[in-house]
């Protein structure tokens, strides 16, 4: 029996290889290694959002801020870094690392629900980089920059995506060589067993909520970096689409479950998805589709009174005398 | 029967939690009386806030999301948390509505409120039935309704042929037809949260789901229902919004999802279910309103205003958590 | 502090102290859960901690173990009071728990579980090096034959138990406490954890051993602490105990008996409930009861025992469960709850905040919330039919009238199953009520009030199957016992029966 | 530096083939604007019905549309035809095209400067728009005997020239009347749903004595700006109400402005650039050498000459 951390982002991952592979055969398309470069920048559009919202949900969480720290992210590093880069970069991560350390503060230390507060925090961020820009897209003029972070190297990869690979790696060896790992998914599992064996729950989740801020704004400073602007509104989709990557990727939105390989098969799943999408110009909408019945499946197959109810058909399918007569006699305990 | 009851003893709390729960409790108190405080004469202060025109201003700019905000509180009290497709549900619908439009204002209106339901209401049988995860199924949704709506309408924008929807526009008295519609809905919502089994049941449903089926309530059904009324209420947000934008594509619903959930949350509700009022929401719904309302008159920007909001609902969800904690202590 | 409390007895085997709990006070709101506890345990100790429900005994391992702070009272270990502010500062200081409630994470693989919360594990960790202790570990359980990379869900309660008891004692700690720690384990399981406590204590680390199971205290343990209503009545050495003189201590004096109807009173009711042939996977095999109108009857068993699976499984709530059910000839199909309550089964939960009440709702809305078809007209509430119908009930569970509109979580435990209870009372269509164990947590007034109102259904020609583990309320209560044990029905009680006997026949199944 | 750079060559040269086999990827408006929707209709249908291949990647989000440049020039196609929603953001990929050897052809709003020469373009006049616009407000406002006044302003895209160059020219005619002052001027990212939404809060800033004039960069901005008015129970048109105006023209626009509540626009309707862009690629594909940078012809339209671009405009 396989797990679904390991079942679906593997199952989601060879669907999309073999339809990548089998592009030729079924249009007349070819498949170039600039498509395979292309999923990876793909990938490095969402990875990060997607590392980022899938570690809060092993947790437990659930982080609905992403996408806010996401584009502050990429508009701090427009508006302070045009000169020196780096500026930019540490900005978005300083910004990050605040956002996340205030969430997790509250959520740790008042014992609140994590969607209401990251709601809320998601929609003032929104309104705080619009603010910083005047709700315009702000371009950023080191055209170096953006020259550089997207150039190829080695056929298939940029800097861009070998950085967004480098932090699943980073996540893949803490999550499995350190106490981090599998504390993380302690807390998401059950709570109050975690705290009673001792696991320090508080400071895990604050430290969550750190790294997912830090993990969004950074995936915003190399979206900025890329375009070379940033939008202070990037829209719901991004959210949406890396919560979808990461239930493939095995994650559950009720917490304790997941791997940062798992996750990264989701995205890449997904950014593969989407490379399909673009090389056989299969209308948008059927992807959106793809989408809608993957999730559907996965919630439906996932739903708790479903169970109970198979359980209860197949308790009467292979018992069938479930209403027998009663045998007088028998009933009494002896 | 008196043989029943146990000796009443006095209400014997120790003294010192007392001291330290009303301590608290005052704190709480006095935070928000500052908040309304400050609200009021910043409010008053603003040049031109105080008016009748700015009032109706406040309370048409909270009406169509109020309304939508309204079928969410449906959603939330029963226990589902919120539903991540609003948007494209308002969009979708609006589409169909101004498509239909040659059927006649009636037929039209009445086929897009049935979409809305039959759209809302399937998710909610689903989470009610199933027990489905709400926020997975309500994004699984949202691409679903959105990728169908590009599909069918080729990813364009829907332009009436017939102008019957114009007259949703209009504004009786002076004050737009959606605030007297906000108004009425909310009182319905709120007299069948308050008087009728429905009600009873979705709040108990809403509290404690496990606790409700082993009580027999029916949980499925109930759940469906709400849903079902939410899809209703969608669907009156969608069709003055297309009549209002006068065209209709899938970005029709813009950022009312979230504008929605914050209007419940600044109501007071918590996501946790069970609770929850159609007033206090709409209450929600003004406070975001006027708050954005104050700010704009004070030349702030869009953005300020976005923030602005999401500092409220992040005070009421702390509030009133702390509230309930105090409470339940 | 000091002043009142029994002085310890001397101690079976001579060893340095190592522990020493020292007027130990908690309340809860007013509930006084423990008062000036104070005992001590020696170096090398096996020391149990007995009591009925509700005595105190988690709430003092809570004290020891970091999660929970003392009202008054000190902790001692090794001579030094520590203030244990948290769990990993009592870790910190060697003390290791198994909680009551089962406490490991089933999506965590076993060997995850065997290293989480423990305060030695690195940042980095070795699992090659961690991996030989863990098999060591595992074997001095029983559980050789499990793989360390298993997730714990593949695994059975009893065996999840048996991890979370390794894990506590492979934490080399100081003192080890274990509460109620084989309640869900076989003989041949629980027979592991007797030789790995053994092995543990001959390092001259201290065990502090909660359980309700008699035969086992006397026999694996040195010296046996018994509270009472929270306190702590004595600490005695086993050498001078006997099943018997312990269940007498913690009993204490019996209180009055109320009007124990004789068995003549009952039996002439028409067959109100019979089930044949109930099993549910794993935890009950093969039971069968008949139960006639007016009769009250008790599944007495311990924790795990299987008393509670037979009440949920008849109240339709366990969708495994195969039976024969009917109420008053009727048949019933079984995993459906709300055909059960349509057939007149009513059912309380052992668990009255996550499946019984709405806490956060008034007393009033919790009493209606199964009769709103009966307050309602055309699905508006019916204000004057839902007061009067409120009023009734009220006056029928002797509840405060006034309070009917505060929420049922402001009420005392006691009163808020008075209202769970209440809401099967009173009604035509409730031929069946069944209770797992209605009276937890709740104290002797309570207790008193709830029996009168199970004893009036019964009165009117309900038919009332509950649970206990209480003896007491088995004696006071019931008109027919049947003991469980793992899972089996071992014997029909009716009339009068030894308390001993039943406590015998719980926590050793049939005699053999 | 994607791609193989030295098969660029043959893809450089238009040759005088037609476009019978060639690939076009098509980096237009999304369908969801109005504008873009008809467009491409026209744009598209043209171009297939002479044997071409247009691969659509069309979006009306700007980084979405650095992504789907990026993927066309890895498609290595024939030609690029784009528009441009953030003029910085495609400064890079247009360099990028250039090294790859691939054409571009811009349409509507002009690239920026820095990579002006690198490709071919088919431009809307906008700055003929924003003048149209400016004066349509001027002859209105001066028509209810007031040559003073707020003027408020929801525009396309900021980002973009198309409307940057409308904007400037705009505000340059507006200047000739110094009583009349843009108040507040706010980005609708072509977007009829946000222009609505915006308008409102305007309308509730300044109240209906506070905005004499308004400006809706497109016939479906400005719309959402006259139900907005209403709403807000402020009269538009007539003798006193507010001025509206828009800069590119539609069938509901042409209906608003005999109704009487838009004052004017401007021609720009999608099918007549689309016509334009299409036959462009054409002449390029037919060798015919066309220029590398071609301006439509723009008109004002109002009441008075409605019926002159009636027909022009009533198609989309
Ligand atoms: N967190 C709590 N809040 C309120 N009351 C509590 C809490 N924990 C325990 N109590 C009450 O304190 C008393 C002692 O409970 P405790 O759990 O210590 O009993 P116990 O001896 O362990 O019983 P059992 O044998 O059933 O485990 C009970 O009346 C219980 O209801
Ligand atoms: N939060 C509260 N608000 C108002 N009254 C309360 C609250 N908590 C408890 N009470 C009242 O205080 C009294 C004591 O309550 P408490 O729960 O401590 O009783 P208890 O000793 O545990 O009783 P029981 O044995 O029945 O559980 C009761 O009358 C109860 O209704
Ligand atoms: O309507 C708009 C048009 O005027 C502009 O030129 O380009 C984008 C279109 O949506
Ligand atoms: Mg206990
Ligand atoms: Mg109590």
């Amino acid at each position: 029996m396989r797990r679904p951390e390991v079942l679906l982002p593997t199952t989601a991952l060879t669907i999309t290889v073999i339809a990548f592979a089998l592009i030729p055969t079924y249009t007349d398309s070819t498949v170039a290694p600039f498509d395979v470069y292309n999923t990876f920048q793909i990938f490095a559009r969402l990875g990060l959002l997607t590392l980022a919202l899938g570690l809060t949900m092993i947790a437990g969480e659930f982080d609905l801020s992403v996408v806010g720290t996401y584009a502050l992210g990429g508009m701090l590093t427009v508006q302070v870094g045009p000169e020196h880069a780096l500026y930019g970069l540490l900005a978005a991560v300083a910004a990050g690392a605040a956002i996340g350390l205030l969430q997790g503060g509250l959520i740790a230390g008042l014992r609140l629900p994590s969607m209401p507060v990251t709601l809320a925090t998601y929609i003032a961020l929104l309104g705080l980089t619009s603010a910083l820009s005047g709700g315009l897209t702000k371009t950023y003029s080191n055209v170096s920059v953006t020259l550089w972070v997207d150039q190829t190297v080695l056929t298939y990869f940029s800097p861009r995506s070998l950085i967004t690979l480098g932090f699943f790696v980073l996540a893949a060896a803490v999550l499995s060589f350190t106490r981090w790992g599998y504390e993380l998914r302690a807390i998401g599992g059950d709570r109050r067993a975690s705290r009673v064996a001792g696991v320090r729950v508080d400071r895990l989740i604050v430290g969550t909520f750190v790294v997912s801020g830090v993990l969004s704004a950074l995936g915003g400073s190399l979206l900025s970096f890329s375009l070379g602007s940033a939008n202070p509104d990037p829209g719901v989709q991004p959210l949406i689409v890396a919560a979808a990557a990461a239930l493939l990727g095995g994650v559950s939105l009720a917490g304790g479950r997941g791997s940062a390989p798992g996750l990264l098969g989701g995205i890449l799943a997904v950014a593969m998805l989407a490379e399909i999408v673009t090389v056989t110009a299969v209308p948008g909408y059927v992807t959106q589709l793809f989408f809608a019945s993957l999730l559907g499946v996965i919630v439906v197959v996932d739903a708790p009174d479903l169970h109970r109810a198979l359980v209860r058909q197949r308790t009467r399918l292979t018992h069938p005398q479930s209403h027998p007569q009663l045998e007088p006699g028998r009933h009494e305990a002896t | 029967m008196k043989v029943l009851s146990i000796p009443t003893r006095p209400n014997a709390t120790p003294a010192g939690r007392s001291r330290h729960r009303s301590r608290v409790d005052i704190a709480i108190t006095a935070t928000v009386v500052l908040a309304v405080l400050v609200a009021v004469v910043v409010g008053l202060s603003t040049h031109r806030f105080a008016t009748v025109a700015n009032a109706k201003a406040i309370i048409t700019s909270a009406s169509l999301v109020g309304i939508a905000a309204l079928g969410l509180t449906l959603i939330t009290i029963g226990g589902s948390a919120v539903s991540l497709a609003i948007s494209p549900t308002v969009a979708a619908v609006g589409m169909i509505f101004l498509a239909t439009q040659s059927l006649g204002l009636g037929p039209a209106l009445l086929i897009a409120v049935m979409c809305g339901m039959l759209v809302t209401g399937v998710q909610g049988a689903v989470v009610g039935y199933a027990g489905a995860n709400p926020v997975v199924l309500t994004i699984a949704a949202s691409f679903a309704i959105t990728g169908t709506a590009i599909g069918i309408s080729g990813g364009s924008t829907v332009s009436p042929t017939d102008a019957g929807y114009d007259s949703l526009n209009a504004t009786p008295g002076g004050v737009a037809l959606s605030v007297y519609v906000l108004i009425a809905l909310a009182l319905i919502v709120e007299w069948s949260l308050r008087r009728t089994s429905f009600g009873r049941r979705l709040y108990l449903v809403g509290e404690n789901r496990p606790a409700a089926r082993a009580a027999g309530l029916p949980v499925g059904l109930t759940t469906t229902v709400a849903w079902l009324g939410a899809g209703t209420l969608f669907a009156v947000t969608a069709v003055f919004t297309a009549a209002f934008n006068t065209s209709a594509n899938v970005n029709l619903g813009g950022t009312l999802t979230f504008d929605a959930i914050a209007a419940v949350l600044a109501g007071g509700t918590s996501v946790a279910g069970g609770r929850g009022s159609a007033l206090r929401t709409l209450a929600g719904a003004v406070l975001i309103a006027a708050v954005s309302d104050i700010l704009l008159l004070r030349g702030y920007s869009t953005g300020v205003q976005i923030m602005v909001k999401g500092l409220i609902v992040l005070f009421v969800v702390v509030i009133v958590h702390l509230r309930s904690k105090e409470g339940r202590a | 502090m000091q002043q009142g409390v029994n002085p310890a007895a001397p101690f079976a085997r001579p060893g340095e102290e190592l522990v020493r709990a020292e007027g130990l006070t908690k309340s809860f709101g007013s509930t006084r859960a423990v008062r000036r506890a104070s005992f001590s345990i020696a170096r090398g100790e096996i020391h149990a901690l007995c009591g009925h429900n509700g005595a105190g005994k988690s709430t003092v391992v809570k004290m020891l173990s970091g999660q929970e702070t003392p009202d008054s009272g000190a902790i001692r270990i090794g001579g030094e009071v520590l203030d244990l502010r948290s769990r990993q500062v009592a870790q910190g200081n060697g003390i290791a728990l198994v909680d009551q409630e089962l406490s490991v994470v089933p999506s965590l693989t076993v060997a995850e579980n065997l290293m989480l919360g423990d305060v030695r594990t690195r940042w980095i960790t070795r699992r090659r090096a961690a991996g030989k202790r863990f098999r060591t570990l595992l074997d001095s359980v029983g559980l050789g034959h499990v793989d360390l990379d298993r997730p714990l869900s593949d695994l059975s309660i009893g065996e999840r138990q048996l991890i979370e008891i390794a894990r506590a004692l492979g934490q080399d700690a100081r003192l080890v406490i274990l509460d109620e720690p084989t309640a869900t384990l076989s003989d041949v399981e629980s027979d592991y954890v007797y030789a790995a406590v053994r092995t543990v204590v001959t390092t001259g680390c201290a065990i502090l051993f909660v359980s309700h199971r008699l035969g086992e205290v006397l026999d694996l343990c040195d010296n046996v602490t018994v509270m009472r209503d929270g306190e702590v009545v004595a600490t005695t050495p086993v050498a001078d105990l006997t099943i018997d003189s312990l269940i007498v201590q913690m009993l204490g004096e019996l209180p009055h008996r109320p009007d124990k109807r004789t068995k003549d009173d009952t039996g002439d009711g028409a067959e109100a409930l019979a089930v044949s042939g109930l099993s549910v996977p794993g935890r009950v095999d093969d039971f069968g009861i008949v139960l006639r109108a007016g009769q009250v009857c008790a599944v007495a068993g311990q924790l795990g025992s299987g008393a509670s699976d037979v009440l949920r499984a008849i109240a339709g709530l366990v969708p495994s469960a195969t039976a024969g059910i009917t109420v008053d000839g009727v048949a019933v199909g079984p995993g459906r709850p709300r055909a059960a309550i349509r057939a007149g089964i009513a059912f309380v939960s052992n668990d009255r905040k996550s499946e019984g009440l709405f806490l956060d709702k008034p007393t009033s809305w919790n009493l209606l919330a199964t009769r709103l078809p009966h307050v309602t007209r055309l699905g508006v509430v019916n204000r004057r039919v839902w007061s009067a119908t409120l009023a009734r009930l009220v006056e029928l569970c002797g509840l405060e009238a006034a309070r009917a509109d505060h929420a049922v979580r402001s009420l005392s435990g006691g009163n808020q199953q008075k209202v769970f209870v209440g809401r099967g009372l009173g009604r035509d269509d409730v031929r069946v009520l069944l209770l797992d164990d209605p009276t937890r947590g709740v104290d002797i007034g309570g207790r008193a009030a709830i029996h009168a109102l199970l004893r009036a259904a019964a009165d009117r020609g309900v038919a009332v199957l509950f649970t206990s583990t209480d003896l007491e309320e088995l004696l006071d209560l019931a008109d027919v016992v049947v003991t469980m044990h793992k899972g089996v029905a071992v014997q029909r009680h009716e009339g009068t029966t030894a308390g001993a006997v039943l406590v015998r026949e719980m926590t050793h199944g049939a005699a053999s | 530096a994607c791609g193989d750079d030295s098969s660029g060559d043959q893809a450089a040269t238009s040759g005088s083939g037609g476009l019978k086999g060639k690939t076009i990827d098509f980096v237009g408006y999304g369908k969801d604007n109005p504008w873009g929707a008809y467009f491409n209709s026209v744009f598209i249908k043209k171009l297939e019905s002479q044997g071409a291949k247009v691969v659509d990647l069309t979006t009306m989000d700007p980084g979405t549309a650095v992504t789907n440049f990026n993927q066309a020039i890895s498609n290595k196609p024939d030609l690029i035809v784009a528009a441009l929603l953030d003029t910085s953001s495609t400064v890079v990929p247009i360099k990028k095209a250039k090294q790859a050897k691939i054409p571009v052809l811009v349409f509507d709003g002009r690239p920026d400067p820095s990579v002006d020469g690198d490709v071919m373009q088919v431009l809307s006049d906008n700055e003929a728009l924003g003048i149209a616009a400016a004066q349509n407000l001027v002859e209105g406002l001066k028509g209810q005997g007031k040559d003073s006044g707020n003027i408020i302003v929801i525009t396309g895209t900021k980002s973009g020239y198309a409307s940057q160059d409308r904007m400037k020219a705009f505000d340059a005619e507006l200047a000739k009347t110094p009583g009349l002052k843009v108040v507040d001027n706010q980005d609708g990212n072509w977007d009829p749903t946000l222009s609505g939404k915006i308008a409102t809060q305007l309308f509730a800033k300044y109240g209906c004595s506070g905005i004499q004039g308004a400006f809706g960069m497109a016939d479906y901005m400005a719309l959402p700006i006259v139900a907005a008015a209403k709403q807000a129970g402020c009269e538009v048109g007539g003798k006193t109400g507010v001025i509206v105006t828009a800069s590119n023209c539609f069938k509901v626009g042409i209906d608003a402005i005999k109704a009487g509540t838009l004052y004017g626009t401007a021609t720009e309707d999608p099918g007549t650039i689309a016509e334009q862009t299409a036959d462009y690629v054409i002449r390029y594909f037919n060798g015919e050498n066309p220029p590398k940078k071609e301006l439509v012809k723009e008109d004002r339209v109002t009441a008075q000459n409605v019926a002159q671009f009636e027909e022009q405009c009533s198609k989309a």
